[in-house]
């Protein structure tokens, strides 16, 4: 290597590849990158500090937009934050609908993210697969719950609507349909030659550098380490289901492609038993109180959101607001580890890396 | 004039104007950029001259070598002030050696302007099959040393623009 | 052709002659581009379920590209304020002309050939080669560091590619005994090369698309990581200008591939009636089509994967080729 | 074709031959002062080609050395090329005469 003069090269704020308004600051030889340093901030919006002036149900709309690609688990983490603070006692079928909606959620948030990386790394076709199923179950949760993106389908203590009729049946019909979508996508993609070479062996880490960065989700999980919520401290009704945590063996890029791709499948077959054991009668919203006003006290819950461990902490004073509200939000922890894995890479291995990351800046950014 | 005389003239005239802007340019690009100017001309030269060939070798080994002096002008001297080699270089110099470089140019033009050769077919029909034939009968020897120098070469080079043993450690 | 130039006497006729022929060659070649580009469109809206241009022009948006071109006319062509002024202009021209002047050789049916040069693949090779200074100087003319980058990659790219890819056409000089493309396409009249020189057009396939800069060797542009390589700071017309030779190369490569693999204008046996050039268009069509689909079906392949493909695969099974082809043809063909 | 006098082409070498050798003494940027002798050796091949056509008995001899010639001049810039790079790694500068130390 000549050591040739060191180049400064701004990776974003806008850049096709940086998934919003993420900016890279990377120090160059040739296209050796030396150092990087992540530079967030860009979309930051304040969610906590505004929450503090807001009624305990306004707050609901702003956690949509944290992760806006499930926003049904942010929905789901601050509701269940609250109810543990007041008690609340959420219905069965509420819990059913909340379940399924956000394992729909999940397995849309991860088509997202299988485009998207694969758009990074070049090919532009599985984008537009991805974006074909997740159209139909951005379909569903429309159906449920009046909106495509930011749903503020939870409530405390329930959801909003019901399901409507026919609904459990179509999602019944999509299950079939999705198996066969997710064996096409591994025909199409996880076989292909360039592909494994471009991701396997690449941004490897290990089990205790993941502890210590503390990551989470499949981040977390391709190193080897079981780590799923759902299944170490499992929250609404998942220990009526069974399903499997995927794990990783080597922690690079291509384990974590494979691990999230497995979750898509086990989240298929929680959708699935959780249609069949659906409850025809009850209500959807618990025995909620005009005002929400949660006694004195704070909590910390946590579930495992498509990225990673998504925690929510609320102080409550007794009042109408919340004291505090702090969100530990999974893409920002996960984003940490990134200056590490990037040194000593080239720019291609730059966008495979971050786009394996899976981060999205809005939660990022909070 | 004929025509040939008059594609002569535009030939000459592109690599002469190559050279000169070789000369008078200050970034090494440009530089590089000018050449290949002259580089295609002389290849037309080679083609007027019937040394179709010739051409062609002439346009693939310089089109990838000046590709490559653009990649070592571009990798060794980015961003640094380049005509900062201009101005150490003395006038004085400059006119000595115009001097000098003129005088061996005008004598040599006295040297060749008698010469007045007729051009002849020498070869009818395929040159690039004589020129094989050539090379595997006539010049084998000459041909394989060739070849052998250009391994000597590719090996040299590589060795030479290794990494060294402990900078690969830093 | 090129010696009735030569020989012929200046006369304005002349003149307007090879102009007209020229002009005509042009305008066939832009004609293709034209329709390749809405093809390409069609095609990758095939393979990816949607309906792809389908506003101007009717249902099939035939004159979809006629706007678009007509919208990079009308764009402003910007320069940036610290790029290499002169550089930065002269680079498209660099690039685009020997897009054009590769046409030159490539017989396009029995008669149809505008340069009969003995030497016709090695002229396509060598003038190919010089595009990739038009792309370096682009790179740096911009003064931008991912145009840098873009332009650093095409020259690495291409001096990766360009030794495989002459190397695996000596199997097919050394069957005809020829370098002339018309030579080439008589010697393939009962059986065409693809089928004896398979190993030669797969590694002639790969490294013409790493040569034409194609998905999943455009890493030149790689708008992923570079975010549009070269090409980044060009705007307007001049930015069509790359578009226009990227294209072009389309053209010229596929027709070289139907010539040198497929036998040009050659029929499929009991096929003779149809005439040269409707085969020839076939089999160039169906090269193009497989140029695409390989583009929209893989990811993009990194820097360095690419070139120890070029270095490490394709050049010792590019000369472990030409060597049993030699020998086959001494034991066998004497 | 025989129109053009064979002194012509000549005397268009020397032209080129001596921008070749102006540049090779004049510049100090190693890079340009590779390329200038390149084209010094261009200029002798245009030579070696014109009397391969014109001459008292022309034949393709000159188009072979100049072939060789090529083969010789890609040979000699790899090698400059490389030595360039070793230097550089020791000494950051391209200009030809700052590199006169014998020994870093």
């Amino acid at each position: 290597m000549i050591r040739t003069e060191e180049m400064l090269l701004n990776v974003g704020p806008q850049h096709p590849s940086t998934h919003g308004v993420f900016r890279l600051v990377v120090k160059m030889d040739g296209e050796r990158i030396i150092e990087a340093t992540p530079v967030v901030g860009y979309l930051h919006r304040g969610t906590e500090k505004i929450a503090e002036d807001l009624l305990y149900t306004q707050i609901i709309p702003y956690t949509d937009r944290m992760d806006y690609l499930s926003a049904m688990t942010n929905n789901y983490v601050y509701c269940h934050a609250v109810e543990t603070l007041m008690g609340l006692e959420v219905p069965e079928k509420a819990e059913f609908l909340r379940v399924i909606s956000m394992e729909l959620n999940r397995i849309a948030s991860h088509l997202v993210w299988w485009g998207t990386n694969l758009l990074d790394l070049g090919a532009f076709t599985p984008f537009l697969y991805a974006f074909r199923e997740r159209e139909m179950i951005l379909n569903f949760l429309n159906e449920l719950s009046g909106s495509r993106l930011n749903y503020s389908y939870m409530r405390i203590g329930g959801v909003k609507w019901d399901a409507p009729p026919g609904w459990i049946e179509k999602v019944q019909d999509f299950i079939p349909y999705m198996r066969k979508q997710l064996a096409g996508y591994h025909d199409f993609v996880t076989g292909n030659e360039i592909f494994l070479n471009r991701v396997q062996g690449i941004g490897k880490y290990t089990a205790e550098d993941a502890f210590n960065f503390s990551l989470s989700g499949a981040n977390l999980r391709c190193t080897g380490a079981s780590y799923d919520v759902r299944k170490d401290d499992p929250y609404s009704i998942y220990n009526r289901f069974e399903f499997k945590i995927p794990v990783g063996e080597n922690g690079d890029a291509f384990d974590r492609y494979m691990v999230r791709m497995k979750e898509i499948e086990e989240s298929i077959n929680i959708i699935e038993q959780a249609c069949e054991q659906f409850p025809k009668e009850g209500s959807i919203l618990g025995k909620v109180p005009k005002v929400i006003k949660p006694p004195a006290g704070e909590t910390f819950v946590r579930i495992e959101s498509p990225r990673g461990e998504i925690g929510c902490y609320i102080k409550s004073e007794g009042k109408t607001k919340p004291y505090r509200v702090k969100f530990r939000r999974p893409s920002f922890h996960n984003l940490q580890i990134l200056p590490k894995l990037l040194v000593g890479e080239s720019m291609s291995n730059l966008v495979a890396i971050l786009g394996g990351i899976d981060i999205v800046l809005g939660e990022v950014d909070g | 004039m004929s025509s040939s005389g008059i594609v002569f003239s535009i030939i000459a005239i592109c690599a002469i104007l190559g050279g000169l802007m070789m000369i008078t340019l200050k970034k090494v690009m440009h530089m590089t950029v000018a050449m290949i100017l002259t580089y295609f001309s002389i290849a037309a030269l080679y083609v007027l001259l019937t040394a179709e060939f010739v051409a062609v070798a002439q346009v693939l080994v310089y089109s990838g070598g000046i590709t490559i002096l653009m990649v070592f002008g571009i990798m060794l001297t980015y961003h640094k002030a380049e005509n900062r080699d201009e101005e150490k270089v003395s006038s004085f110099r400059k006119l000595i050696t115009f001097l000098s470089v003129a005088t061996l140019g005008i004598v040599s033009y006295f040297l060749v302007a008698p010469v007045d050769f007729v051009a002849e077919e020498i070869f009818v029909g395929d040159h690039t099959k004589a020129i094989g034939e050539i090379l595997y009968t006539n010049y084998i020897i000459p041909f394989e040393l060739v070849s052998i120098l250009l391994l000597v070469a590719l090996i040299g080079a590589v060795l030479l623009a290794k990494k060294d043993k402990e900078e690969a450690n830093e | 052709m090129m010696n009735e130039i030569m020989t012929s006497q200046p006369s304005w006729l002349n003149v307007l002659k090879f102009t007209g022929l020229g002009v005509a060659l042009i305008l066939v070649v832009i004609l293709f581009v034209t329709y390749a580009i809405l093809a390409e469109r069609k095609v990758m809206a095939f393979m990816q379920m949607r309906p792809g241009p389908n506003r101007i022009g009717g249902k099939l948006g035939i004159l979809q590209t006629l706007a678009d071109v007509l919208k990079l006319l009308l764009k402003e062509n910007i320069t940036p304020k610290s790029a290499d002024k002169l550089l930065f202009l002269v680079a498209p021209v660099i690039a685009f002309a020997p897009a054009f002047m590769v046409m030159a050789v490539i017989p396009f049916s029995e008669n149809v050939t505008f340069a009969n040069l003995n030497v016709g693949v090695l002229y396509y090779v060598g003038i190919s080669g010089l595009s990739i200074i038009g792309i370096v100087a682009a790179g740096w003319a911009s003064n931008n560091k991912y145009s840098l980058l873009g332009g650093m990659r095409a020259a690495a790219q291409m001096i990766s590619y360009e030794i495989p890819l002459v190397l695996s056409l000596l199997g097919v000089i050394l069957l005809t005994g020829s370098m002339n493309l018309n030579d080439i396409i008589k010697a393939q009249d009962n059986v065409w090369y693809i089928f004896t020189q398979p190993i030669a057009f797969v590694i002639f396939f790969i490294a013409a698309i790493a040569e034409l800069n194609r998905g999943p060797f455009d890493l030149v542009e790689a708008e992923s990581e570079l975010v549009g390589g070269f090409s980044t700071e060009y705007t307007g017309f001049r930015w069509a200008i790359f578009m226009l030779a990227e294209y072009f190369y389309l053209f010229a490569m596929s027709s070289l591939i139907t010539v040198l693999f497929l036998g040009g204008w050659q029929p499929v046996m009991f096929l003779g009636f149809i005439p040269g050039s409707v085969w020839f268009a076939l089999k160039f069509l169906f090269v193009v089509f497989l140029f695409l689909w390989i583009r929209f079906t893989f990811p993009r392949i990194r820097a360095d994967q690419l070139m120890e493909l070029g270095w490490k695969v394709l050049l010792p099974l590019a000369l472990a080729n030409v060597f049993i082809t030699a020998i086959i043809k001494e034991i066998f063909f004497r | 074709m025989s129109s053009i006098p064979a002194s012509s082409f000549l005397l268009l070498a020397i032209i080129l031959f001596c921008i070749g050798l102006y540049g090779a003494l004049t510049k100090r940027n190693t890079v340009v002062v590779l390329i200038s002798i390149e084209l010094m050796l261009n200029a002798a091949n245009i030579n070696l080609v014109t009397f391969s056509k014109y001459g008292l008995t022309p034949n393709l001899t000159g188009h072979i050395f100049s072939l060789f010639v090529m083969a010789v001049a890609a040979a000699e810039a790899a090698v400059a090329l490389a030595i360039l790079i070793a230097l550089y790694r020791n000494k950051p500068t391209i200009l030809i005469d700052e590199m006169d130390d014998l020994k870093h």
